[in-house]
């Protein structure tokens, strides 16, 4: 079986996935009543109407967890084929990604010593 | 003939999400665009026998850095008026001068790629599988890139954490 | 590491989200708002704005007379209406200088310690529901039915009793009733158990708890905070011992306090108190004294003029009636009521300050607020 | 035609409409699990004991009027739900609910495909379902739903790297990336894995509660404070949608849990003889089984356990599982190198 054949089926799935959703909106909007009226599209906040607008500047936090976690995806990217041909590479293996691992926790390190983990 | 049916298939839509990137109005639709133009290509990766590169492009990009960019989208409330833009013709030459280097560089990899002998990359696909030449290749081939990469990784995690706590 | 974010313009700083809490939101305990000032998640400020139920209790008053009032006091806290009631009645009481048979007097503490027992319930269901462990809340719902059974025995309502009369009580117990109480005070204890199981000794509950809302026993003093949040922080003060009335001083019965004054202090304040509220209930039940439950009271009570305050222990706390009266009319000239409630969310920004969103529903749980007292 | 196309999509519609049946009856299912726990009935009007009560919330939500707001952006407002849906459901290409059968003198395979790298494709793609949630409170344009998103996406990004880790380790153990081999590694040991990594089991069910944002750690969602997360401004079937997902996402944690941690088909106590009449069971049929007993798993939870606050949801995940994933790699890695 060539590699193409294997990945037809999920580009299928992934059609048929899209069309059975879309056809569950398509469903409900030809069933489904529309009355809209002013007060019934505001926006949700409490029963009051809102007066700052909720797309604002967000805690630089967020964007903090957003780059350590590119960090550590990229890091475990690298471990999924090492585990794969671990049984051939032996202690050069376990060397190798020890020093890669150990570099990287000083990394994290330095993010706990700086309270970067910390989220309050 | 199937797998040139399906370049071009993919060859379009990624081109239309480039173009859309950069038309959209909304910086988020953008991103949105981003995101199907990085699976597009990632599919064309797998057309082209990588896919242990498909899913990481996917993992990686679409899964990782799109989400940073999305962030950094809301994070920076582009509704402000912009602050430092004296001279909106500078901005102009630079986007000019820019794309002409990223054409002149275009031009000088497919000059490379044609003018080149063709690399063997259908000789490295084992039997048992892409990932396993991809690890072989890393892990064997190029350990010193890799550990180097660990030291990238890790520059770019202290600042973040410099850049990020500055004002914190 | 400087912080300088009032000058900072950088591309990191954080713009202040303000957002309204309430009237309509599941946690804010009935139609209370708060308008946050949020940093990410943390909560910078927050303005307490009340009013939304306010039906002008205490103007009504001034329209009623004095029997006519117990109807109104139900309906402040709602979730404790006989402990209104009593703090109504002993305060006209007082102004008319009446005497109160002692076998009211019991009646009347057994009903108090059970509406403790059922508000304390009510409170611990919901504190727990707005930390998420949902089962808590109907388990404690569902002893509450219990207490609610007992009460639709005595008077009839489940809700609003309007279960005191001045002077007495408006019928004595029926048959049977004391025994009902008696299995329901053996239950209690093992279910108040089972409670604990799942909460204290929880780590999520712990860590939820713990250290969340600390106020000193100074600052909870000069804030006006009362009751189970006021000895949470290791103030001794509670009516019922300080200024007995009813018939508390013959009972035996503890004030527990908390140490540190954080959410879990206040938690395990209630919850001994809820044992304790047994105990008395137990007590009355004992030495229960025969005779009539209505003392020699005019047909129309119409106070001398003058004014008085009194004050008991509401399960929120000490709740006061400031009673005027000109001598001549049958309704009050002016009547006030101190609620605990009231009170106690004064003690809010100072405690939510700096923490996070979550913790503000944890705390809006910890002081126990009714709406229907806050506004009147 | 007919291998390539016909027999797939056919094995695709029967995956969905299975997982489709499966969600509505959960949501049933997580009532009376809750309700069981809370000396409740839990849903008892729609059929005997409630049982067609699932059919009745599909109808109801489907003729519920679909509000959207005056300021949501109009396209990724629709986007957003099909961006959580289709992730959600498609990553089941590849989970192998068993080996093959015989149906109309062919042999059918039991999985929609077998990728070399069938775990990195479940990661992969399941990683874009974040972008459903971080739009959908975008895109609406209000307070809660946006703070909502945030969490989420922040939750589950950082959950993500300990999940990720958990899974290494034990493709160190496996020695293969592909769902099917794990399940074959796992029937050649004699054992499941969850024996050899208890420690990754461990941190793979706090790590699913957290990325699919389950109590306790369904802070997204906490009505009590955010009023019901990124979906508040959703109604009718663009809210079901986003529901839909949330359970598919459970669905498909727990059926690769099972195929990761606990044999997948395989029947249990293989080594003992006198149970091996067990082996008569489809494999299928073993697979849903132990799939259903971790969702039970996860109802449980949420009706036993108080919430988690964000700081400390994020102190478990940086401080806790990630150095705990981390050592449990470590060790092993060492094991494997020297045994």
């Amino acid at each position: 079986m060539s590699i193409l054949d294997a990945y037809l089926p999920v580009v299928l799935f992934l059609l048929v996935a899209l069309v059975v959703t879309a056809a569950m909106l398509a469903a409900a909007a030809l069933i489904h009543p529309s009355r809209q009226n002013i007060v019934k599209s505001q926006a949700y906040e409490c029963g009051i109407e809102t007066t700052t607008d909720a797309r604002d500047r967000y805690s630089v936090r967020y964007y903090l967890v957003a780059m350590l976690f590119v960090v550590f995806d990229v890091e475990t990217v690298f471990l999924f084929p090492w585990a794969v041909i671990l049984d051939e590479l032996l202690l050069f293996g376990l060397i190798e990604m020890g020093i890669f691992l150990g570099i990287l926790v000083i990394g994290y390190a330095y993010a706990w010593r700086t309270g970067a983990l910390d989220w309050a | 003939m199937g797998t040139a049916i399906a370049f071009y298939i993919l060859a379009a839509l990624i081109l239309t999400g480039g173009v859309l990137v950069i038309t959209a109005k909304s910086a988020v639709h953008s991103v949105v665009w981003l995101v199907g133009t990085i699976i597009a290509i990632a599919a064309l990766y797998v057309v082209q026998h990588a896919e242990f590169l498909a899913v990481i492009q996917v993992l990686v990009y679409a899964g990782g850095i799109v989400v940073l960019y999305l962030f950094v989208v809301m994070l920076v409330n582009l509704k402000r008026p912009a602050e430092a833009i004296v001279h909106p013709q500078r901005r102009e030459r630079t986007g000019l001068l820019l794309g002409g280097a990223l054409l002149a560089q275009f031009a000088a990899v497919a000059f490379y790629a044609f003018n080149s002998p063709q690399v063997g990359t259908a000789a490295t696909y084992s039997a048992r599988g892409n990932v396993e030449a991809v690890a072989r290749a890393l892990y064997v081939e190029y350990l010193v890139p890799f550990e180097v990469a660990s030291v990238l990784l890790l520059v770019a995690m202290v600042g973040a954490i410099v850049l990020a706590r500055r004002d914190a | 590491m400087t912080t300088n974010r009032d000058t900072a313009t950088s591309a990191f700083d954080t713009d202040e989200l303000v957002i309204n809490m309430g009237p309509q939101h599941p946690s804010t305990h009935g139609v209370l708002r708060l308008v946050l000032r949020l940093d990410g998640e943390r909560v910078i400020d927050m303005d307490v704005v009340i009013g939304y139920l306010h039906r002008g209790v205490e103007k009504l008053t001034e329209q009623r007379d004095y029997t006519q009032i117990v109807l109104l006091t139900d309906r402040m806290d709602y979730v404790a209406a006989a402990s209104n009631n009593l703090g109504y009645v002993e305060t006209v009481e007082k102004l008319m200088s009446l005497e109160v048979p002692k076998r009211a007097q019991y009646i009347r503490t057994v009903l108090a310690e059970l509406q403790r027992i059922a508000s304390h319930l009510v409170w611990l269901g919901t504190h727990a529901m707005d930390i998420g462990a949902v089962t808590v809340f109907l388990y404690c719902l569902r002893e509450r039915e219990l207490v609610l059974d007992l009460f639709e025995e005595y008077c009839g309502a489940r809700l609003t009793y309007n279960a005191m009369r001045v002077g007495g009580l408006p019928m004595d117990l029926s048959t049977g009733w004391e025994a009902k109480v008696r299995a329901f005070c053996d239950l209690l204890p093992g279910k108040i158990d089972d409670y604990e199981t799942l909460l204290t000794n929880n780590r999520i509950w712990l860590e939820r708890t713990k250290d969340v809302g600390v106020i000193s026993g100074a600052d909870a003093t000069a804030i006006g905070l009362t009751g189970p949040a006021l000895r949470a922080s290791g103030v001794r003060r509670d009516v019922r011992k300080d200024e007995p009335y009813a018939a508390y001083k013959d009972f035996d019965f503890e004030v527990p306090l908390g140490t540190r004054g954080d959410t879990y202090d206040r938690y395990t304040v209630r919850l001994i108190e809820m044992r304790q509220s047994v105990r008395i209930v137990q007590q009355a039940l004992d030495g229960m004294p025969d005779g009539p439950v209505m003392g020699k009271v005019p047909r129309l009570i119409k106070p001398p003029a003058g004014e008085t305050y009194h004050a008991i222990e509401s399960p929120k706390g000490e709740l006061g009636y400031f009673i005027v009266s000109d001598g001549q009319s049958l309704s009050p000239y002016r009547l006030r009521v101190r609620p605990p409630s009231l009170c106690n969310l004064q003690a809010l920004p100072q405690l939510a300050r700096g923490h996070l969103v979550a913790d503000v529903v944890a705390l809006i749980g910890t002081i126990d607020i009714v709406l229907g007292e806050v506004d009147r | 035609m007919i291998d390539m196309v016909v027999i797939p999509v056919f094995k695709m519609l029967v995956v969905i409409t299975a997982v489709l049946s499966a969600v509505a009856y959960m949501v049933l299912l997580e009532r009376k699990v809750q309700a069981w726990v809370q000396v409740r009935l839990g849903p008892m009007r729609v059929g005997p004991h409630g049982v067609l009560q699932p059919i009745a919330d599909v109808l109801k939500l489907i003729t519920k009027e679909d509000v959207r707001p005056a300021s949501a952006d109009r396209f990724l407002f629709t986007l957003a739900p099909i961006l959580v849906v289709v992730p959600a459901l498609i990553v089941f290409a590849v989970v192998p609910f068993g080996t093959s059968t015989t149906m109309f003198g062919k042999e059918i395979s039991l999985y929609i495909t077998d990728l070399d790298i069938g775990l990195l494709y479940i990661v992969s793609v399941a990683s874009i379902g974040l972008y459903g949630l971080i739009l959908g409170g975008w895109a609406s344009n209000s307070k809660y739903p946006l703070l909502s998103s945030l969490r989420a996406s922040a939750q589950i990004v950082s959950y993500e790297v300990a999940v990720t880790m958990t899974l290494v380790s034990l493709i160190v153990t496996a020695g293969s990336l592909s769902l099917v081999e794990i399940v074959k590694a796992q029937e050649a040991h004699g054992v499941w894995y969850v024996f050899i990594q208890p420690v990754a089991f461990v941190i793979f069910v706090i790590g699913a509660l957290a990325e699919t944002n389950r109590a306790p750690f369904d802070l997204p969602e906490a009505e009590q404070e955010l009023v019901g997360g990124f979906h508040t401004e959703y109604s009718g079937m663009r809210f079901a949608l986003f529901f839909l997902a949330e359970y598919t996402n459970m669905i498909v944690v727990s059926a690769v849990g099972v195929t990761m941690f606990l044999g997948g088909w395989l029947a249990p106590f293989s080594s003992v003889s006198w149970l091996a009449w067990l082996g008569l069971v489809p494999g299928w049929v073993w697979f849903s089984l132990k799939t259903f007993l971790l969702l039970s798993l996860f109802l449980w939870i949420r009706a036993t356990l108080p919430r988690y606050r964000y700081d400390q949801l994020m102190r478990l995940g940086w401080k806790v599982l990630i150095p705990l994933a981390l050592v449990n790699l470590a060790v092993s890695a060492v094991l494997k190198v020297l045994l």
